[in-house]
């Protein structure tokens, strides 16, 4: 039995601000796309969507939620990129016993600090970011790192995770710069960086911070005198900067859309719809979306324990989720992949801008969960 | 449409035309301030507009500089209909306008000042001379403008508008705040700018400085001409005066 | 008087609209409505554009966050504390400030209020990007379970009734009085013997004040405290409301921050999200252009035209 | 014999970038007199004003007011203490009415100019004394107008009569008729004298006219410095005075 | 040898520099804030976006019209100072008489419409703009490698800021423009065309934004909220330098780079906040600014 006779999926996105090519119209195409393919209906009631611009401040996306869950019966919340967004909304929906299906955010906190029973945490996080891309390169023998971070919770969780890896693996950090997040002109941090002394500079940042940083680090000169890191790279980012500066540069996803047949034929379909290759969390929002109506079905009811039960209890399984788990935690375990900038030689299309490397095992990238948060 | 004044022809027959208003109207905002003014001044003719506190002879000159936010009628000036044209383009035509409220600039120095309006014509009075009739402006030439005294300012105000060669000069009450011993010196000057063959069309409220220098003499009150004085009948009129302007 | 008339009416229609509308709207409406009447006082009463003002209610915000969340205080002490923050902070600000007019003023204001959002955005109390989540709303007296939302709302209201007073009072007050002289001549004021920037300083710290009680209310209502509301768009955001609604009035900035939330709540919903930005930009151009007495503005003129 | 005098400087100075626009002046101003300043344009006349209500400060000298020392206080401090200085320039609050622009001025000593929690109606018992205010410089059938449609000469008395409110020992006129039809300057002449009861008065004037019919005393500056000091009649009859600032023709500005 | 009291001099100087580079920016875009402030007294808020727009100009122009940075540098703040002009005859004269508080709203308005449209058109992740040919490769310092590009952009600014002062401080021109603004009526009435000096001094206030926009474009991202931050930080730098005064915003927008690039070296948690911490001392030492005059 439904609640209201109908189950209402709302996707809270960035649409028009620096996360929008990440997860903002493309996450809404998804989750349509996802109803779509499940048939539109459920247990023989209507599968609707709503979906509304966060701006990437949590007291507008948490005000959005609280009204979505108070006045207008909304059962499930996706999307969700900006951290803070993200942590504001999940105290909204675990208070109201909602599902909240994370399908953008970096941050960890969702299944660790903040961790709750109705947080289910699918495409990728920052532990698996820094497990992923860090230490295959310490483990090569670029020992000495230097961080350009962003000075934020997120840039300080990657830092403080990469930072752990690299100790674990007998590496060493040997300076670190906290760049204001949106900072235009990175030459500064730059020059510090190369008096550092450091073998690799890992780019704890995103978006554009990301972009701007990587390509003051080529005028400068820096790409030439050690490796650059960036330990979080969207395709929409890397499609942004120059090949010859970002070209043979190692990142870790959790999805790519020239993967196999599977990942060729879903992307095609969201390409022709959405004008634009996905990017991972754009995958994510659909397989987590999947994966919680099958659960709706199988439970023959919206009532979000039951349904999180049977979330947790059955297998993801499609394109995106490849060897995967909803944990107890509700962290989303699967494949994870190293992937490489491709260099402008390498290129066939505008599209392909990975390769990918070596496959990730979900239990190698993301930590293993906390007692504290064994929500079984 | 007539052009019969009578003042009009008086001094057409006298000298050249080089003022001509007639039913001028204007306005600001929604307020109807002047309400049909017509007058007439020849070339080398000091005329001033004599009248109270807010008669409109300050609007009077404005709305002849097309400074007054809107204004009907004919205004000729040298022969050219100006009612239509431009502000900017009024000047060329050889006026030279020095505003009640002086109009210095604190942006520019003394010298500045006196240099900033451009020369409408090429005869205007040369600066060595103007820092001889006005020794105050000479010794503080390189000060701010607005740093000048009250009557300093007003110096400066009347020196800069000579220095243009204009050749028709409207003066809004020149002497004020001015000490008598400029003012007098201020009555040989305006002499002698009418000797050169200058037209002057002077507001003002001191009428025993007015009274010997001027041709003729209008008086104004509520936006309306109600008397034309000659100076010859100065003495014969003199009740009537004191009745408008209350000397 | 009609004014009083007017009153009523709209206490009336404040009593019975949670049960009509959303509660949590109507909240933000009047945390708002609060904002934009201590910043009015200051732009409509004292001639001040101050571009900053957002840092007041910021802080007031942040400040009753912490210590609620911290130090468990109640709710009531805790916006005390916040409304007491930004009343300090304006009394630093004030100082700096009033010193300068007119467009001056606007700019020393926003870069101070700059100044501060760095602070916040770095210090290590504040929760950076992510601000304070999950307040908790408590008991009033210990007793009045604010998390209801209809329980809140009352609250609120009583507040906001409360702020309102305030500055209706200061407005028509001896003060008010030099106030208002103030901005119709201001040397002429100092030579009557007015310290006149002491005058504006008072004015800024009470409108600072009472703009982070609104900061102090709103944090409790949303359970949040962000950068959103020390951000240079939030102080635009109070003079788009004050222009929309009527600045110099006194129902204006009520009427103007309804307006503003209100359509802020209709775009976010809807597919125009996009143009959120555009739109208000717009408003502003059109409000500059051609409606510059804003709706409450406009209305008095029509009434004076028509009826007096 | 000093406490004669209201007001004292000595050796006043003002300089502007090494120009020495006051010069060492040392001004007596009587209790109970109308002193007149006068002097060329430019003499510093104005500075002198600016000096004596802390609009400029001296660069050197003193000012002493009842015998004591005010030359370190703030304008408004200056004019708290009794010396009040009107403007050239019409200084009124245009859009409040007429009685409330004399209020504001007595309202300074009710001390209640800070408390923004009282009513603006315990400011109605100064109705009484301002309307008295009003009705001494003829303006009692003006109370409730808005000042901006007062005419000039109405503001000029207006101005006068919200001096006054703050019962100034020593008011300071700057061209008090300066740009009046001559029918307003006698009226405000007239006032001028009326309000002298009781008061010291300074003021800058041209008028020679008003300058002859009001001042108990005339100091001539000239270049900054006092050239001199004394009647009208011994003033006008000095031929340095004469030649400096009358000109030759001063039996015609006499009447 | 490159130590010097425990201070790492090549860091320093390196340092130094990048500061200059920075404070080039500041310095193009404090100039054009005070021509039009000076001038105008108008505070154009709009400047920040008008800059980002110069910048989109430059990309859109190279990707889709093959213009190239060099044709870019001239057409793009011609085409932005039109824009300027098109933006003072049918916003700003409207409200001219108004207080100038208005001026700001409305610019404040445009502002968020720009930004908004650009957000909306191209999304916010940053387009880039390749570093003109002639320009590739860098000079090695002993201290630091020093790009080509980045000495240009020292070079061309300060070119431009000392022609525009000249021009402003020094010619009869700019005696015009600053006596226009204080009194236009009068100035009119000397035969001086002021409505059309006006929109043409706003014009090229607004280009030189559109000009500095060009010069970003290969070293920033070219994104829409490029220029939204840094415009408060060019406020502050226009109070700290005394407001309206061309010289002041030149030398300050300069200066303040190099503060800015001394407190990145020594502490750099307050390199967003030094600036403003300036403004604070300034405004209690000396109100009217640096360089201003008091009013
Ligand atoms: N800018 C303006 N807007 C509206 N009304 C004005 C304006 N300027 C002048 N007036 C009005 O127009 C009328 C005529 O003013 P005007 O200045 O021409 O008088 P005036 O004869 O020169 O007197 P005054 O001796 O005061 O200079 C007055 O009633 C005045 O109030
Ligand atoms: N702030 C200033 N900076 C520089 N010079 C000044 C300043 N104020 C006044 N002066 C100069 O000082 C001299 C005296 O000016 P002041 O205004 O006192 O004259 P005044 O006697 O009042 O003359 P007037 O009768 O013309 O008003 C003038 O030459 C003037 O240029
Ligand atoms: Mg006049
Ligand atoms: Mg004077």
């Amino acid at each position: 039995s439904l609640s209201d006779d109908k189950v209402k999926i709302g996707v809270l996105a960035d649409m028009g601000g620096v996360y929008a090519d990440i997860c903002g119209k493309g996450c809404v195409t998804a989750v349509e796309m996802a109803v779509e393919d499940f048939g539109g209906t459920v247990l023989g009631k209507p599968i609707e969507i709503v979906s509304a611009d966060d701006q990437n401040k949590p007291d507008v996306g948490s005000a959005i939620v609280r009204k979505w869950i108070e006045n207008e019966q909304v059962d499930v919340i996706t999307g969700l990129v900006a951290s803070s967004v993200t942590g504001a909304v999940t105290q909204v929906t675990t208070d109201a016993k909602k599902i909240a299906l994370i399908a953008a955010s970096a941050s960890n906190a969702f299944t660790t600090k903040q961790c709750s029973p109705y947080n289910a945490h699918w495409t990728y996080n920052v532990v698996a970011l820094a497990n992923g891309t860090v230490k295959p390169i310490v483990q090569s023998g670029k020992k000495k790192w230097f961080f350009i971070t962003a000075d934020y919770a997120f840039g300080h969780a990657l830092e403080g995770i990469a930072t752990k890896v690299i100790e674990s693996e007998g590496g060493e950090v040997v300076g670190a710069v906290r760049a204001p997040l949106g900072t235009t002109d990175f030459s500064s941090y730059i020059l510090q960086a190369q008096a550092s002394g450091a073998e690799v500079v890992g780019l704890a940042n995103a978006g554009a911070d990301f972009v701007n940083s990587l390509k003051t680090a080529a005028e400068f000169g820096l790409t030439e005198m050690m490796d650059v890191a960036g330990l979080l790279v969207f395709t929409p980012n890397a499609q942004a900067l120059d090949p010859a500066i970002a070209g043979g540069m190692l990142t870790t996803t959790g999805f790519y859309w020239d993967r196999d047949e599977e990942s060729r034929e879903w992307s095609a379909r969201f390409k022709a719809r959405h004008g634009a290759i996905p990017a991972m969390p754009h995958a994510g929002a659909y397989s987590a979306t999947m994966h919680y109506l099958n659960a709706v079905k199988a439970a023959g009811t919206d009532e979000s324990d039951a349904v999180m039960k049977i979330m947790k209890s059955t297998k993801p399984d499609d394109f995106f989720a490849k060897n995967a788990t909803l944990r107890a935690d509700g962290r989303m375990v699967h494949d994870m992949y190293l992937v490489k900038i491709t260099k402008a030689s390498e290129r066939k299309s505008a599209d392909d801008i990975f390769a990918i490397q070596s496959v990730i095992p979900g239990d190698q990238a993301f930590a293993p969960m906390l007692p504290e948060c064994d929500f079984k | 449409m007539s052009t019969n004044h009578t003042s009009a022809d008086h001094t057409n027959n006298t000298r050249r035309e080089k003022l001509r208003i007639s039913d001028l109207h204007a306005f600001y905002g929604e307020s109807h301030i002047l309400h049909g003014i017509d007058l007439s001044i020849g070339q080398g003719e000091l005329v001033t507009l004599l009248g109270r506190n807010g008669a409109g002879r300050s609007t009077t000159l404005k709305a002849i500089m097309n400074m007054v936010g809107r204004r009907s009628g004919s205004i000729v000036i040298n022969g050219t209909e100006t009612i239509n044209m431009a502000a900017h383009k009024i000047a060329h035509l050889g006026m030279g306008f020095c505003p009640e409220e002086r109009g210095i600039f604190s942006s520019l120095n003394v010298e500045e000042n006196l240099m900033l309006p451009p020369a409408v014509r090429s005869d205007g009075v040369s600066v060595d001379e103007i820092y001889e009739m006005f020794p105050n402006l000479y010794e503080r030439r390189f000060s701010q403008g607005t740093r000048l005294s009250g009557g300093e300012q007003q110096m400066l105000a009347l020196a800069r508008i000579l220095r243009t060669g204009a050749n028709i000069l409207l003066l809004d009450e020149i002497t004020e705040g001015l000490a008598p011993v400029i003012v007098q010196k201020l009555a040989e000057v305006l002499m002698q700018l009418k000797a050169r063959g200058l037209t002057i069309l002077l507001v003002e409220q001191n009428f025993r400085f007015a009274a010997p220098i001027a041709d003729r003499h209008y008086v104004m009150e509520h936006g309306h001409i109600v008397e034309e004085v000659h100076a010859h009948e100065l003495i014969e009129k003199t009740e009537l005066l004191n009745t408008y302007l209350g000397v | 008087m009609k004014i009083s008339k007017l009153s009523i009416v709209l206490l009336g229609v404040a009593l019975v609209a949670p049960f009509v509308m959303y509660p949590v709207l109507l909240m933000k409406i009047l945390c708002f409505a609060l904002f934009a009447s201590a910043f009015n006082l200051l732009l409509g009463f004292v001639g001040l554009l101050s571009f900053g003002h957002a840092i007041f209610l910021g802080t007031g915000g942040y400040v009753t966050g912490y210590l609620v969340m911290n130090s468990g205080l109640s709710p009531l002490l805790g916006i005390l504390a916040g409304t007491a923050a930004a009343a300090a902070l304006g009394a630093v600000y004030g100082k700096l400030s009033v010193k300068r007019e007119g467009i001056y003023f606007a700019m020393v204001t926003l870069a101070l209020a700059q100044l501060m959002f760095f602070v916040f955005l770095q210090a290590p109390f504040t929760g950076g990007e992510n601000g304070l989540q999950g307040i908790p709303r408590g008991f009033l007296f210990g007793f009045i379970d604010l998390s209801d939302n209809l329980n809140m709302y009352y609250f609120v209201l009583a507040i906001f009734l409360f702020g309102f007073w305030v500055i209706n009072r200061t407005i028509h007050s001896p003060f008010g009085q030099v106030l208002k002289a103030i901005r119709e001549n201001e040397p002429r004021a100092t030579s009557l013997g007015y310290n006149v920037n002491d005058y504006k300083w008072a004015a800024f710290v009470i409108s600072a004040a009472l703009s982070g009680l609104a900061g102090s209310t709103k944090t409790l209502v949303f359970q949040l405290a962000s950068l959103t509301d020390v951000h240079w768009h939030m102080s635009g955001e109070v003079v788009l409301m004050t222009l929309v609604g009527g600045m110099g009035t006194i129902f204006g900035p009520l009427v103007g921050a309804a307006a503003i939330v209100g359509l802020q709540n209709f775009l976010s919903g809807g597919e125009l999200g996009n143009y959120v930005h555009i739109i208000m930009g717009l408003i502003f151009i059109v409000c500059v252009l051609a409606f510059r007495s804003g709706i409450v503005g406009e209305i008095q003129k029509i009434v004076k035209r028509n009826f007096s | 014999m000093s406490a004669d005098y209201v007001l004292e400087t000595q050796n006043l100075i003002k300089e502007f970038k090494g120009f020495t626009a006051v010069d060492d002046v040392s001004l007596k101003i009587q209790r109970g007199h109308i002193h007149a300043l006068i002097g060329p344009n430019g003499a510093g006349k104005t500075t002198v004003f600016n000096l004596l209500t802390k609009f400029l400060t001296p660069t050197s000298g003193r000012i002493l007011y009842n015998g004591h020392d005010i030359t370190s206080l703030q304008s408004a401090a200056i004019a708290r203490k009794g010396v009040v200085r009107s403007f050239q320039i019409s200084a009124v609050f245009p859009h409040l009415s007429v009685l409330e622009n004399v209020r504001i001025a007595l309202q300074r000593k009710e001390g209640n100019s800070f408390h923004f929690w009282k009513s603006e109606k315990v400011l109605d018992k100064l109705n009484d004394r301002a309307v008295e205010l009003l009705e001494s410089v003829g303006l009692g059938n003006f109370a409730g107008a808005k000042t901006v449609d007062l005419s000039y000469g109405h503001k000029r008395a207006l101005e006068i009569a919200t001096t006054l409110a703050l019962e100034p020992e020593l008011m300071l006129l700057d061209e008090p008729t300066q740009g009046m039809g001559h029918e307003d300057v006698d009226v405000v002449a007239d006032l001028i004298k009326k309000v002298s009861k009781d008061r010291t008065i300074l003021m800058v004037e041209h008028n020679l006219h008003v300058v002859s019919k009001l001042a108990d005393q005339i100091t001539v500056l000239q270049r900054g410095a006092i050239l001199t000091e004394g009647d009208y009649e011994t003033v006008s009859a000095d031929p340095r005075v004469q030649e400096a600032y009358l000109g030759v023709a001063v039996e015609e500005n006499g009447a | 040898m490159a130590e010097f009291l425990g201070i790492n001099l090549f860091g320093l100087f390196g340092q130094l520099l990048v500061g200059l580079i920075n404070g080039s920016f500041y310095a193009l875009l404090s100039l054009g804030l005070a021509i039009i402030f000076g001038l105008l007294k108008i505070i154009n808020f709009a400047q920040g976006a008008i800059y980002m727009l110069g910048a989109f100009l430059a990309y859109l122009a190279l990707q889709y019209l093959g213009i190239s940075y060099w044709a870019a540098l001239i057409v793009v703040p011609l085409v932005v100072g039109l824009l300027g002009i098109l933006m003072e005859r049918f916003l700003i004269r409207p409200i001219a008489n108004e207080d100038h508080l208005y001026s700001l709203l409305l610019t404040f308005g445009v502002a968020l419409v720009l930004q908004g449209l650009f957000t909306h058109l191209f999304g916010s992740s940053g387009m880039s703009y390749p570093i003109p040919e002639a320009f590739s490769g860098g000079i090695k310092l002993p201290f630091m490698y020093l790009p080509n590009y980045r000495a240009w952009i020292v070079v061309a600014s300060l070119v431009v800021c000392v022609g525009t002062w000249w021009m402003i401080e020094k010619t009869k021109l700019g005696a015009y423009l600053r006596a226009g603004t204080e009194n236009p009526a009068l100035m009119q009435a000397f035969g001086i065309n002021v409505p059309l000096m006006v929109t043409l001094t706003f014009g090229f206030g607004v280009a030189l934004a559109g000009f500095a926009g060009v010069m970003a474009a290969p070293v920033y991202s070219v994104s829409p909220d490029m220029g939204s931050n840094l415009l408060i930080v060019v406020f502050a730098i226009v109070v700290i330098g005394g407001m309206g005064s061309i010289g002041g915003a030149i030398i300050t927008g300069l200066g303040m780079g190099i503060v800015e690039g001394l407190t990145k070296y020594f502490y750099p948690e307050a390199s967003n906040t030094v600036i403003f911490l300036v403004m604070v001392i300034v405004l209690l030492i000396k109100p009217a600014g640096l360089f201003g005059k008091e009013a």
